[in-house]
């Protein structure tokens, strides 16, 4: 599958603009990277949307304005987008990060511009490059979730990512992502107000991750993506208190792969058949290439894309290659089945 | 044999400036010059150490060659460092101190394991680099600038000397206050027109600042037309720069603060290091570390 | 607290017949490290129990034939030993063990001669030199429990730890420990066989730990121990199949510190006055006080201690030292109480 | 300035030999030599990198000094390395190739991200060990040794002949198996008293063992006697191993096999390595790695 190539004329624009000051880092010297006829050799596609490649980037971890300088985003397999509430968000008082062995804790709180924002300027600007992007949905209740589907019903958005994972009012603080019964209900009723392929991101803070699953693919989901963060603490062992203003925040990176992977294996011994879109610790092709034998059709590439911009398009020329040997795993991604 | 070489995280790959148009993968990419439209930034990479110097106890210069990062390394701008432990994988955002051809130096204390590590660096090993990045102090070409750093704040006014220096009608006075010893002093005399500093023992910043005023007004008359032309720029501890902010607003001066927070990325995609300003949450990171008093409302 | 001063002879004599043939190695040469007369300056008491220090080892992560011969293993706050069974339990196939980032994952199943050789052998060998000994119970059923703990009823082991993370088939394969009402049934059967305090050994993998912590609290137990590891799976790349044997093996190490310790934080949140020892990703003294500052009594160390057998006690080392300049947190601990 | 130190994990603590007596803590410690009856093993520690050298493509030699490995290294042990990558925790066990003086010598061969990163020792550096640890090969003081080493399981059988070469009435020859390269001969030619080789586009091992029971016999009669006093020393991948216990149980030959396990701990602690035998399931670490053939029932 060739990829189109698409001028970033966008994200070139952006970054002379987007501070307040001139920084004087412009691509004005002849020695940046230049990118141009890509032609991917393996391609997948995720509940009937044609991925260039395997790898997208996982929300939170992707933003067009600073990563689009960077490398051109069209290039990747999809672009997930942060998570997009009603209204625009302020998110958790600073401190909201925290390293952790072979991780970091975050707890941004999903602050974001609001779904209206979105629709006017980040999508646009990433459909006009050429991007397939996931719309990742946030909500603190039904209503939330639902407001925001609706306005995106009719968008160019190629899928839509329903984070369940935010602590949710409409079911007293837990996450919609941890009852099968609650979560059935929201994507039964998200299911009527679209004909968008619907994710459903699945949260790892679960006893059982296969009757949450099988409850969003029974109330109307068409692919599954998982992991999302783990629940996490750092204390500074100098005042003993927490270092993340939040308290608690999400654990992302290498650190959580083997938990990750362990749950998309769960997921597909029990689901055969459901698209899923591996996410956790992946850095390096070899990392994606656990994910896709575990049974994944696609993944996202969450905390390594915050540690180098271009590391989901790095990490998708690399899977290329390794698929290059790998000739049975590149033809039933290519076709939608999976490894397992 | 079983490869778990999986774990090769964050790699650096692709040097911008070292293999500019040579993808790892399948991507075929073409010499930049080629194709003027369709370049971007370089990314993460490795740099080479050039020298690695105690300056005080704790206190670290490191030289690193990088071409790209010299050439458009403005004061005020920071870069990514990041460690060989795959464990510890945030960066370590550093202030850039001054440049010299093709090698950019940093300054630093051993304040955790990370720096720790970055101290231990020796000529010839490599360190994975981001940037320069962020919006660094605005300069014009002519005015008189007092560089008012604390501590480990004293780096990117070492840079900004730097660039007066070469503005035409510019001139810079370093205000330093140091915890001790007086680790910068020289290395900013390179470049500044004169230095004040001070350590704990003696008093803070705000005394220097006080005494430069004083000693200004003692030269006589046109004072005031010459404090017209001074403006501020700052960066070390919270309670240093407010404190600056307020003298500097009490005498109508404008000033340029650099904050730290922090960081998930550096560049702009996490929204880890946000600080309030008039106009709603900002990042550090890319919208600063540099923000105007105003900015800030402080 | 002065601890007491042991000549470890049992492991003395056990270093030297342990193997098949007489390796050379030995202390025979005047360089290896002695301590006597160590002084404990802070010291805790969990469940009534005193421990010379607030350090311990975890379960599955200490011997006394591989571990003695490198230090005196009595002078820890206690030594918890590998799960025992009714009878002897061969494990799982190999491999059994793989690296994640800041990890490990591991599949051993449990395999132990069993409890009756542990009355014989580890347990007295333990006692003599002067250990305290939390004995951990393994169980494929809760009558294997109840055997186990009846059989150490009149033993002098010190505590015991019951490890309800084991996949059960009195709860159809899932593990006891991630169900409040199985927990809770199983618990009071096992308080009415012992007097002797009981720690509950609490898993990660479950939604929600704080109404299983707190079932085990009203079922009897004194005190919990947490975290067990995470579900995790490692695949060889080159073949698409797992490392591990088992196909799924548990998560320890740093990778999973700030999980651990978020769990004991919202444990101690919920349940104030129960004692808690804080297990997961502890490698060094700083590690412990992040537990200890979340709200732990006592600490013990895993993955670590599988690394360099002498790390609980460098870490009870340093944390004694690290404690003298926090007299507050050192004075909570000597009485029984906690930081939160 | 808030300390996320938290993280040195498996700093190495103190070394028995460099400190004896000095812990990090509070324990008081006295000097070893006073306090006879208290004495323990030494723990994991940091050693010196002496020299590094590529031996052939992929394979290499590291030389540690290691006083007390060095001194109490017996043939058929190994040692735990483990890696500045605190992200990578596990330890990589390396066969003692040879020893002399204070030094340790490990050949190995780059498999993954490990080894690739001990390969980038350089003379000076630290790197962390545990051992010797195991139970090496059983040598009597007269007799004939057959070293049977396939692939980088010849480590341990240049030790061996190391050793047979301190012994009085005992002989070695060296046989071995490589890929392409016949990287140790030189090595092991320092101490057997005789090396034959080969390497995959000539044959195997076992081609090798019945050339030599050949030759032998052609030297004429006493071979039969002669015979009862060889004795196998092998060590390589799995299929040659069980080739070779084939090979010595046809002719009656004792025989010694080293086996390779996946290992968590390496001194007998975690239950990961374990191997069936005739008397159950044994520790690879701690009861091996080295097994007589009629221990493993194969
Ligand atoms: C824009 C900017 C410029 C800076 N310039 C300099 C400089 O020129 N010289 C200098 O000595 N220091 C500078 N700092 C602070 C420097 O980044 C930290 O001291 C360093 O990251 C500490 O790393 P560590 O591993 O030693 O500490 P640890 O505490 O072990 O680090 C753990 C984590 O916390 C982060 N962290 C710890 N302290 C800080 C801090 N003060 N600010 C931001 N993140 C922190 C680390 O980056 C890391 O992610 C700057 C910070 C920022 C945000
Ligand atoms: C007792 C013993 C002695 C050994 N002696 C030698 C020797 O002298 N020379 C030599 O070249 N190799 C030897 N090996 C094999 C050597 O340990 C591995 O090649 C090495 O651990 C691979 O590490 P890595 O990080 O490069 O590979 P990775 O595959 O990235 O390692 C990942 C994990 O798997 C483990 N692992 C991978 N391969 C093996 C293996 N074959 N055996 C055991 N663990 C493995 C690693 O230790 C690590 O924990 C020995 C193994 C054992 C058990
Ligand atoms: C800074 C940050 C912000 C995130 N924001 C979101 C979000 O808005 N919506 C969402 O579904 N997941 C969010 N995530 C979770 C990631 O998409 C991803 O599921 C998780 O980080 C695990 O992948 P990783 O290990 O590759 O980081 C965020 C993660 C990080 C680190
Ligand atoms: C090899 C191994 C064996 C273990 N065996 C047991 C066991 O028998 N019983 C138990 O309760 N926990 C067992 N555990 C779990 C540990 O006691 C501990 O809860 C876990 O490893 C988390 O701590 P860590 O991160 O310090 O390793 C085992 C862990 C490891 C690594
Ligand atoms: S550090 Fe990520 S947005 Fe600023
Ligand atoms: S490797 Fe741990 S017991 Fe052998």
């Amino acid at each position: 599958m060739t990829a189109t190539i698409e001028t970033p004329s966008v994200a070139r624009e952006q970054s002379q603009t987007s501070g307040l000051f001139d920084t004087g880092v412009g691509p004005d010297d002849g020695t940046a990277v230049s990118s141009s006829k890509p032609v991917w050799k393996h391609s997948t596609v995720v509940a009937g949307v044609p991925w260039k490649n395997p790898v997208g980037t996982a929300s939170g971890t992707f933003n067009l304005e600073a990563c689009g300088r960077f490398y051109d985003v069209s290039q990747l397999g999809a672009v997930s987008t942060k998570g997009v509430s009603p209204i625009p968000w302020e998110g958790n008082p600073t401190p909201r990060t925290a390293e952790s062995p072979s991780g970091m804790v975050n707890a941004v709180g999903l602050q974001n511009p609001g779904v209206d924002h979105y629709l006017v300027d980040e999508l646009p600007k990433l459909k006009a490059l050429g991007a397939t992007v996931v719309t990742n949905v946030a909500g603190h209740s039904d209503d939330d979730y639902a407001q925001v589907v609706e306005k995106l019903a009719d968008s160019p958005a190629d899928m839509l990512e329903i984070n369940v994972s935010c602590p949710n009012v409409s079911h007293g603080g837990l996450s919609v992502g941890s009852d099968p019964l609650v979560l059935g209900h929201l994507i039964e009723r998200l299911r009527k107000l679209t004909t968008k392929p619907m994710v459903v991101k699945l949260t790892p803070n679960v006893t059982d991750i296969v009757p949450i699953a099988r409850a969003a693919v029974d109330a109307g989901a068409d692919a599954l993506s998982l992991i999302n963060t783990l629940i996490g603490i750092r204390i500074d062992v100098e005042t003993g208190n927490p270092i993340i203003a939040n308290v608690t925040g999400g654990v992302s990176g290498p650190a959580i792969k083997p938990i990750a992977v362990a749950m998309v294996w769960k997921t597909r011994q029990a689901l055969p058949d459901i698209p899923i879109i591996g996410i956790g610790g992946i850095s390096s092709a070899e990392d994606a290439l656990e994910h896709l034998y575990a049974g994944a059709n696609a993944v996202e590439v969450g905390a390594a894309a915050l540690l180098d911009p271009v590391a989901p398009l790095r990490i998708a020329e690399d899977l290329d290659a390794l698929l290059d040997a790998r000739p049975e795993l590149a033809e039933k991604l290519r076709n939608g089945q999976t490894w397992r | 044999m079983e490869t778990e070489n999986s774990q090769k995280a964050f790699r650096s790959t692709r040097t911008a400036l070292a293999d500019s148009g040579s993808g790892s993968g399948s991507v075929s990419t073409e010499g930049a010059s080629d194709c003027a439209r369709s370049r971007f930034l370089p990314s993460r990479r490795s740099a080479t150490v050039c020298s690695v110097e105690m300056l005080c106890d704790g206190v670290y210069s490191l030289e690193l060659s990088d071409r790209y990062m010299a050439h458009h390394a403005h004061a005020g701008q920071f870069a990514n460092l990041y460690l060989h432990d795959t464990a510890r994988i945030l960066p370590r955002p550093l202030g850039i101190a001054s440049v010299k051809g093709d090698v950019v130096r940093f300054i630093f204390a051993v304040v955790g394991e990370g720096t720790r590590q970055l101290s231990q660096a020796r000529i010839g090993d490599s360190i994975d680099v981001l940037g320069p990045l962020g919006n660094g102090f605005s300069l014009k070409k002519e005015g008189r600038y007092l560089l008012v750093g604390g501590g480990l704040g004293v780096p990117p006014l070492v840079r900004a000397a730097q660039e007066i220096r070469q503005l035409e009608g510019a001139l810079s006075t370093a205000v330093f206050g140091y915890r001790a010893e007086h680790f910068a002093d020289n290395i900013v005399g390179e470049f500044s027109d004169s230095t004040l500093s001070i350590d704990e023992s003696e008093g803070n910043v705000i005394n220097l600042l006080n005494k430069w005023v004083e000693d200004a007004e003692s030269t006589g008359p046109g004072v005031r037309a010459a404090m017209d032309d001074v403006e501020i720029l700052s960066c070390g501890p919270h309670p240093m720069m407010m404190a600056v902010a307020q003298w500097a607003k009490e005498r109508g001066l404008r000033a340029q603060l650099s904050l730290e927070a922090r960081m998930g990325c550096g560049f702009g995609t996490c929204v880890a290091c946000v600080t309030p300003t008039r106009d709603g949450l900002k990042k550090v990171c890319i919208d600063g570390p540099v923000f105007t008093v105003e900015q800030l409302g402080w």
